[in-house]
């Protein structure tokens, strides 16, 4: 198994030291990649077409579009791969491995206060990066992970049920699901008004503002359907890993 | 809604299946008709885009309405039009063999294994109409991550083959997304098309960048479809995993690949660059023969019948990569055709392996001993099946075959055809060697251990869930075989532009 | 080219034993009406093929086309008089065939008689459509319908002998098949890139070298391995654990002749005499035929068991066919179409005979037939006729086929292989006229002192003996009356015989 | 590239280390320096998200995963 | 020196390179699934470090708008455009006017083809035209200078694609974990060998 190894990173870097030998120069502007009119269109369209200062947003939500749809299934599938693959159901519970010893967390006052002040600092920030990703660094994806993490975060600090008490799996999974309906649903309305599949131009019809504006307001929608779909498959596949699959007691 | 069709493809199967994982908590009976419900919408928006593609051309579709390179593109024409209807079907005729299954095979957990079949149908469709080179990489890990899970539900080597299947898909899926980072890096576009028209516009023909992308996104793409030395999570994970899985996965999961395979040649790389620029045409054309020769020798020691069943996969896996690299248009339309029909013949023997399991309990091939008495509806579906793994006219086997062996004279690669016989010959030899068993009714002398012992009189026909989708995948491997001319026209007037070297060297 | 005419008759009578085949099913509660269901479609099926005959000797061929399924390549049916002569064989013999078996399977009292007789005509069906094919690619398909179809048959008793039999049965047919024929088939498509039409004088010609055309002929005429040729004859030996009615019809008759008209056919239809002829490769095909016949003829003497003995006949008698055609003149050609009917009737004819010996008393090895022939004289008085017709003497109908098939050798200025023909005959006289001598004749002085009496015998039933009592018959009728046949096998040569 | 260097190192030591829940410990530091890099490149978006999914949420399940399996590792 | 001047070049693309041989060895010869699944995110991350690399450009920004070129751009449209970019030398200016000339042209060849080839996003794509010719009145009125420089900012096209790459990687960790978890509840390590070793002595 070493020697396969070893020859396969031999071989392989070989191949991509080959290739390296014809890479533009770091940070060339005149490289293909930068000079090409698709990300030279990206940089100086955008704004004039989507009226989204933040171009990452705009390419992520708006021109690849379809991508990011995929890309929330992607976190979608992994949840309920996980959730197929681990998750007990009902009565049969089997015992734990012996050799994994829990103990029964203790409250400890320092770390319950200090998450009791942390998070909902930390979900207030997660709301901004989501709500702001049009202007700053951040969207759907940074403002749910880090959403998700102030729920790991609170199942960290006390235990999981008690996080579960705020969050129940049935929850957190309609969530997810409403995260890509949310999403898919822009797409479907776009559909349904004539146009193609997330044309979010068309929906002037129902969004106000011109088609600029419809394409930023359907942007902060999107987002927000990935935000959910992203802060509820975080935690659950927290929750079903640290529990081994039975949603009882976490790590 | 016609011109809507291409997005509708991928929307029934994906938005059904997030419909089915949040009901299914509340009402897991509602799994199954949900799921067959939107493959069969799947299907009929799959011909419909089939026959817009016959009678206007190739369809573009811009998602989000950005023209490509900017936005992304559905691109259908011929090819994956085709390739859609038989990804559908298949689907959909696995998803009605799961009924009675799943629940036995998944430990209760119908509504996720549902969800999951229908991404994964959702994401080879996805990958099938696409015409964006990163979309596909993304849509390709929605399927692997789908089938990761869909495979980990079976029994204990099913998990660890599926854990093996994680480590080595994630590799090839790499090299994919890679080799894509290459050819921008190079061109800096993602679009297939447009990347070609770059290749060509900047004169890049000599670049090792464009040469080691076209490597890596070739070499990835054999991992994902178990091209032989890469091979290795195919036959435990598709023999161990539920029935149910391996009826969709085993069917589809590699032909995808080789479509995208197909694809990648002549989409997007072109096959002037591909088979002329780098001749690489007869080193690949070995290795599928090696291929070939190592999955039937590997299929005959094989007892296990569903392990017996991957290791043809991992044969006409090397059939098809041959034929693509055969640099022959008939070889090529064969490549294209064989996509089609091992998709359905693949299935239909699969079913048939996941029906006896579920009748008799027992894995090994003596587990069919003397079913034609008692479950003779079932065998005559797998026989066709068989005799279109063997090759026998007039199934759609043998006209696979027949265009392969065809593109093997033509080019001169006289190893293939040898192998393709031998191949065939070695068919031939493990079928009948079932269908002896099934026939005879013998138990073998050795005194060979069954699970199952006296209740074998009680085995009945299968149910008609079963049933039915084994006998239409027969049905359709039938007529794919007895209409492969207006098949083949279909291919071939897709492949007339690439202009595939013809006639004998 | 002859002139031709479009009706679907061919068709029909390809279709018409496996329309039979529902009924069959059906009826599967009832025997009797289930084989009146078979004698129907026989007589349908012979009355099509009898209806063509007419246009046929005119001189016209009959074509249809049935479905276009591969680019430039269709399934079609074309009756020439080759087509014509084998179609009328196997259709008549499907008859008395049936008859026999009635009286066979229920004197045994055989399990799964249903699938036994519906399996039987679809063999029948890709008989005809062999017979019928119009190119080689159609031919192709019912060969191969035909290995599949007599499967059931050949391993009917279901047990160790039979499977063993059936293995090798089929993995001998299937892989010359797959093996040799398929891939020079392709080849041939590429090169010619025809429909491969079967024409006269074939259509090879100009499309492929010397070396090419020696190795498509090789591949042709072992792989369409029923014809038996050594050394892929073994399967004909193992297929006889069969019911005798399935020897008899399949291997005397439907299966090998099979192999043979796939021959005759790429010889004359694919390749054509003058072709072969300027490129002098047939003599390598003579010489195997001429070995194999030896050869067996040598084996066939070893063999107690009959059915064994006349399996092994049939290989020598198959490559007296082969041996015909490869030699490339006419008469020796029409006189291996001719041996064709008359090695059928005169083989059914014997394999009848064994199978009733076989119901009636049980009895396989010859060594147990002696005097036999006072306890089941009809029986033996056929089989010697049949022994005559196969060795070629007269008052038979193989006499005629042998002095063609003689005549012919000296045509072609082969005097070994003449030679050849000779020793063989004396050979197959060697080992079929002591089974009947030794039945009538026991050396035995206790069974020889036995008074032959009617009342002693001990015949199988009516529908055992009756058949073979007629294909007897009929051998004696065609060296009487062969002219249809010469016509028909002259057609062929481009002359009217 | 001080920073790269010592990416290849903490890449290097997090495979090397025996122990698996230094190994997670050494990843998520591994994960962050790559967001800093990537910061450094102006990838901002990459690397907020790198530092929320890579050091944050990846971590934190390699470590649950850790303590509901085994800590050892042969390797 | 001069060596290390000719590595700096491309560094990041060797660094990249042998982050990537780490996490491919060990995903293909550790023993440890565990340890696999962590060389899969490193194997993960080195491409995603090739893939930021290309997006990179000397002296270019993060890929968001500053404040007064937003201002800037929304006063373009109503006609009264700032005065802004003053950081660009003029030659580079010059530079960049010449290029968004050609990149401009090339625009409306696509649109064109886009209305062609698909009519029933005419409406669209008339906007996308109206916007277009917008931003090129302003540029051609002579405003001093451009909307954007296109070299001014960082590739956002890769930034995009990485993100998607960094969530595929977290959800197949995820995956990856969970089996793992199941596997170790099934034979109780997690270590291949003795995973295989089981099964074959194992009569399962």
């Amino acid at each position: 198994m070493k020697f396969l190894g070893l020859l396969t990173v031999l071989i392989t870097g070989f191949l991509l030291i080959q290739a390296e030998r014809d890479f533009p120069d770091w940070g060339d502007v005149n490289s293909p990649a930068s000079s090409y009119k698709l990300s030279q269109h990206y940089i100086t369209q955008t704004f004039a077409e989507t009226s989204v200062p933040n171009m990452v947003t705009a390419v992520l939500a708006d021109y690849r579009g379809y991508d990011t749809m995929f890309e929330t299934v992607v976190i979608f599938t992994a949840g309920i791969a996980i959730i197929g693959i681990l998750r007990v159901f009902g009565s049969n519970i089997k015992p734990d491995h012996p050799e994994v010893v829990l103990t029964k967390k203790k409250p400890d006052l320092i770390v319950e206060t200090t998450c009791r002040l942390l998070i909902p600092i930390i979900q207030l920030f997660a709301l901004y990066v989501v709500a702001h990703g049009h202007h700053s660094p951040g969207g759907g994806f940074q403002g749910g992970v880090i959403f998700g993490a102030s729920f790991i975060l609170l199942a960290l600090a006390r235990d999981l049920q008690y996080a579960q008490q705020w969050v129940p799996e049935n929850r957190i999974l309609n969530l997810a699901g409403i995260g890509i309906f949310i999403y898919a649903g822009f797409g479907v309305a776009s559909l349904l008004l004539g146009g193609n599949f997330l044309d979010y131009g068309v929906l002037t019809a129902i969004i106000p503002g011109d088609v600029k504006d419809a394409h930023s307001h359907s942007m902060l929608g999107v987002e927000i359907g990935v935000a959910f779909t992203v802060t509820a498959i975080m935690f659950s596949i927290y929750s079903s890993l640290s529990s081994n699959g039975h949603m009882k007691e976490g790590i | 809604m016609t011109e809507q069709a291409p997005i509708l493809i991928l929307l029934f199967p994906f938005l059904t299946a997030i419909f089915v994982a949040l009901l299914g908590a509340k009402v897991p009976a509602a799994s199954w008709p949900l799921t067959i419900a939107s493959l069969g919408a799947s299907i009929c928006a799959t011909l419909t885009t089939l026959i817009q593609v016959l009678e206007n051309g190739t369809i573009r579709y811009y998602v989000g309405g950005w023209a490509p390179p900017f936005g992304i593109e559905l691109r259908i024409d011929g090819l994956n039009a085709l390739v859609a209807v038989t990804v559908a079907t298949v689907a959909f005729l696995g998803a009605i063999y799961s009924k009675d299954r799943v629940e036995s095979e998944t430990e209760n957990k119908g509504p996720q294994y549902y969800a999951l079949y229908l991404l994964l149908a959702a994401g080879l469709l996805g990958i099938v109409i696409t015409g964006d080179a990163f979309n596909l990489y993304v849509l390709l890990e929605i399927a692997a991550l789908t089938s990761y899970a869909l495979l980990a539900m079976g029994n204990k080597r099913a998990t660890l083959a599926a854990f093996k299947y994680l480590i080595m898909g994630t590799i090839g899926a790499s090299f994919y997304l890679l080799g894509v980072g290459y050819l921008y890096i190079k061109t800096g576009s993602l679009n297939m098309v447009d990347i070609q028209e770059q290749l060509i516009a900047n004169g890049l023909q000599d670049s090792s960048t464009v040469q080691v992308a076209f490597i890596m996104i070739t070499v990835g793409l054999w991992v994902k479809m178990a091209f032989f030395p890469l091979h290795a999570w195919l036959p435990n994970s598709y023999a161990f995993g539920p029935t149910t899985s391996s009826s969709i996965m085993a069917p589809l999961v590699t032909k995808v690949m080789i479509y995208v395979m197909v694809r990648m040649v002549l989409t997007v790389f072109g096959p002037v660059y591909a088979f002329e620029v780098l001749d690489w045409g007869n080193i690949v054309v070995w290795l599928a023969v090696i291929a070939i020769l190592a999955g039937s020798i590997g299929a005959l020691a094989q007892k296990d019948l569903r392990k017996m069943l991957t290791f043809l996969i991992i044969a006409e896996v090397g059939y098809m990569v041959g034929g693509v690299w055969l640099v022959d248009e008939t070889g090529m339309t064969g490549a294209i055709y064989h996509i089609i029909s091992d998709a359905f013949m693949t299935l239909c023997v699969f079913l048939f392996a996941g029906i006896v399991f579920a009748k008799t309990g027992a894995r090994d091939i003596y587990a069919v001993d003397g079913l034609f008495k008692k479950m003779p509806i079932t065998m005559i579906g797998f026989i066709v099946g068989a005799f279109s793994l063997i090759g026998i006219p007039p199934t759609a086997g043998f006209f696979s075959k027949w265009y392969l062996i065809q593109g093997g004279i033509n080019s001169g690669n006289w190893e293939y055809v040898i192998a393709l016989l031998i191949s065939s010959l070695v068919n031939a030899v493990l079928f009948f060697r079932i269908i002896e068993i099934a026939y005879f009714g013998k138990k073998p002398a050795e005194g060979h251990i069954h699970h199952h012992g006296d209740d074998h009189t009680k085995i009945s026909e299968a149910p008609i869930t079963q049933l039915i989708p084994l006998l239409g995948t027969a049905a359709i491997i039938l007529l794919i075989g007895i209409f492969n001319k207006d098949l083949v026209a279909v291919i071939q007037d897709f492949l007339e532009p690439f202009n595939l070297v013809a006639g004998i060297r | 080219m002859n002139p031709a005419i479009t009706s679907s008759t061919p068709l029909l009578a390809c279709l018409a034993s496996l329309a039979a085949v529902l009924p069959i099913l059906l009826l599967r509660k009832s025997p009797n009406l289930r084989e009146s269901a078979t004698f129907v479609a026989g007589f349908i099926k012979f009355g099509l093929v009898v209806s063509m005959l007419p246009t046929i000797l005119g001189g016209t061929q009959i074509e249809y086309t049935l479905w276009q399924i591969l680019p430039n390549l269709s399934i079609a049916f074309r009756v020439d008089g080759l087509g014509m002569l084998f179609g009328l064989v196997a259709s008549s013999l499907w008859i008395l065939t049936s008859l026999y078996t009635i009286g066979y399977m229920r004197g045994l009292k055989e399990h799964s008689q249903t699938r036994f007789v519906a399996f039987f005509a679809v063999s029948l069906s890709a008989t005809i459509g062999v017979a019928f094919s119009a190119n080689l690619f159609t031919l192709y398909l019912f060969y191969e319908m035909l290995s599949l179809a007599t499967y059931p048959l050949v391993t009917h008793h279901q047990d160790k002998e039979a499977r063993t039999g059936g293995r090798t049965y089929l993995s001998y047919l299937l892989s010359t098949s797959i093996g040799f024929v398929l891939p020079a088939m392709i080849f041939v498509f590429l090169k010619t890139g025809s429909s491969m039409e079967f024409a006269e004088g074939g259509f090879l010609a100009g499309h492929v070298s010397g070396k090419e055309a020696l190795i498509l002929l090789l591949l042709f005429t072992f792989g369409f391995a029923k014809s038996g040729l050594m050394p892929f004859h073994s399967w004909l030996p193992a297929a006889m654990v069969a019911p005798t009615p399935v020897s008899a019809l399949l291997h005397a008759v439907a299966v090998v002749k099979v192999g043979v008209f796939c021959v005759i056919r790429v010889f004359t239809g694919v390749f054509g005499l003058e072709f072969l002829k300027t490129m002098d490769i047939a003599t390598i095909i003579a010489w195997a035929a001429a070995f194999t016949i030896v050869v067996s003829s040598l084996i066939a003497l070893t063999q107690d068991n009959l059915k064994r003995r006349l399996a092994f006949s049939t290989i020598g008698q198959l490559s007296y066919i082969i041996l015909g055609v490869a030699l490339l003149s006419d008469r020796a050609v029409i006189g291996s179409m001719a041996h064709i009917a008359m090695h059928a009737v005169g083989k059914i004819t014997l394999f009848m005979c064994a199978g009733a010996i076989f119901v009636a008393s049980g009895k396989k090895y010859i060594s147990q037939m002696d005097g036999l022939g006072k306890k089941m004289p009809i029986t033996f008085a056929a089989f010697t006729i049949g022994s005559l017709s196969v060795i070629g003497l007269p008052p038979t109908g193989g006499l005629i086929s042998k002095f063609y098939l003689v005549t012919g050798a000296m045509d072609a200025g082969q005097t070994a292989l003449l030679i050849v023909f000779l020793v063989s005959t004396m050979l197959n006289a060697a080992y079929l006229l002591p089974i009947g001598y030794r039945a009538f004749f026991p050396k035995d002085p206790e069974l020889a002192r036995q008074p032959f009496s009617w009342k002693n015998t001990e015949e199988a039933s009516l529908p055992c003996v009756l058949p073979l009592c007629i294909t007897a018959g009929l051998a004696l009728v065609l060296f009487i009356k062969p002219q249809f046949l010469l016509n028909l096998a002259g057609l062929m040569v481009g002359h009217g015989g | 590239m001080i920073i790269l260097i010592f990416l290849i190192l903490t890449a290097f030591i997090s495979l090397r280390v025996k122990d698996l829940l230094s190994a997670a410990m050494i990843f998520g530091v591994y994960s962050l320096l790559m967001c800093l890099l990537w910061a450094g490149m102006g990838a901002v978006d990459v690397a907020f998200t790198e530092a929320a999914v890579g050091a944050g949420v990846s971590a934190v399940f390699l470590i649950s995963t850790i303590l509901r399996t085994s800590r050892r590792s042969s390797d | 020196m001069v060596a290390i001047e000719a590595l700096a070049d491309k560094f990041n693309y060797w660094v990249y390179i042998v982050i990537m041989m780490i996490g491919l060895y060990a995903m293909v010869s550790k023993n440890n699934l565990i340890k696999k699944l962590i060389g899969m995110s490193v194997f993960q991350t080195a491409i995603i470090l090739f893939y930021v690399s290309i997006g990179y450009k000397d002296e270019a920004t993060i890929p968001i708008l500053y404040h007064d070129q937003v201002h800037g751009a929304h006063h373009a449209e109503e006609g009264d455009h700032s005065d802004e970019g003053a950081h660009h030398d003029e030659t580079h200016a010059m530079e960049a006017i010449a290029k968004e000339a050609t990149h401009h042209g090339n625009d409306h060849a696509v649109d064109a083809d886009h209305a062609e080839v698909d009519e029933h996003e005419a409406d669209h794509v008339i906007d996308a035209h109206v916007m277009h010719n917008e931003s090129d009145h302003a540029f051609e009125a002579g405003h001093g200078g451009l909307d954007i420089d296109p070299n001014q900012f960082e590739n956002p096209l890769v930034h995009v694609l990485m993100l998607t790459a960094i969530v595929v990687g977290v959800a197949t960790l995820g995956v990856g974990l969970a089996i793992t978890q199941k596997l170790y509840g099934e034979f109780g390590t997690i270590e291949e060998h003795e995973i295989i070793e089981q099964l074959r002595t194992g009569n399962d």
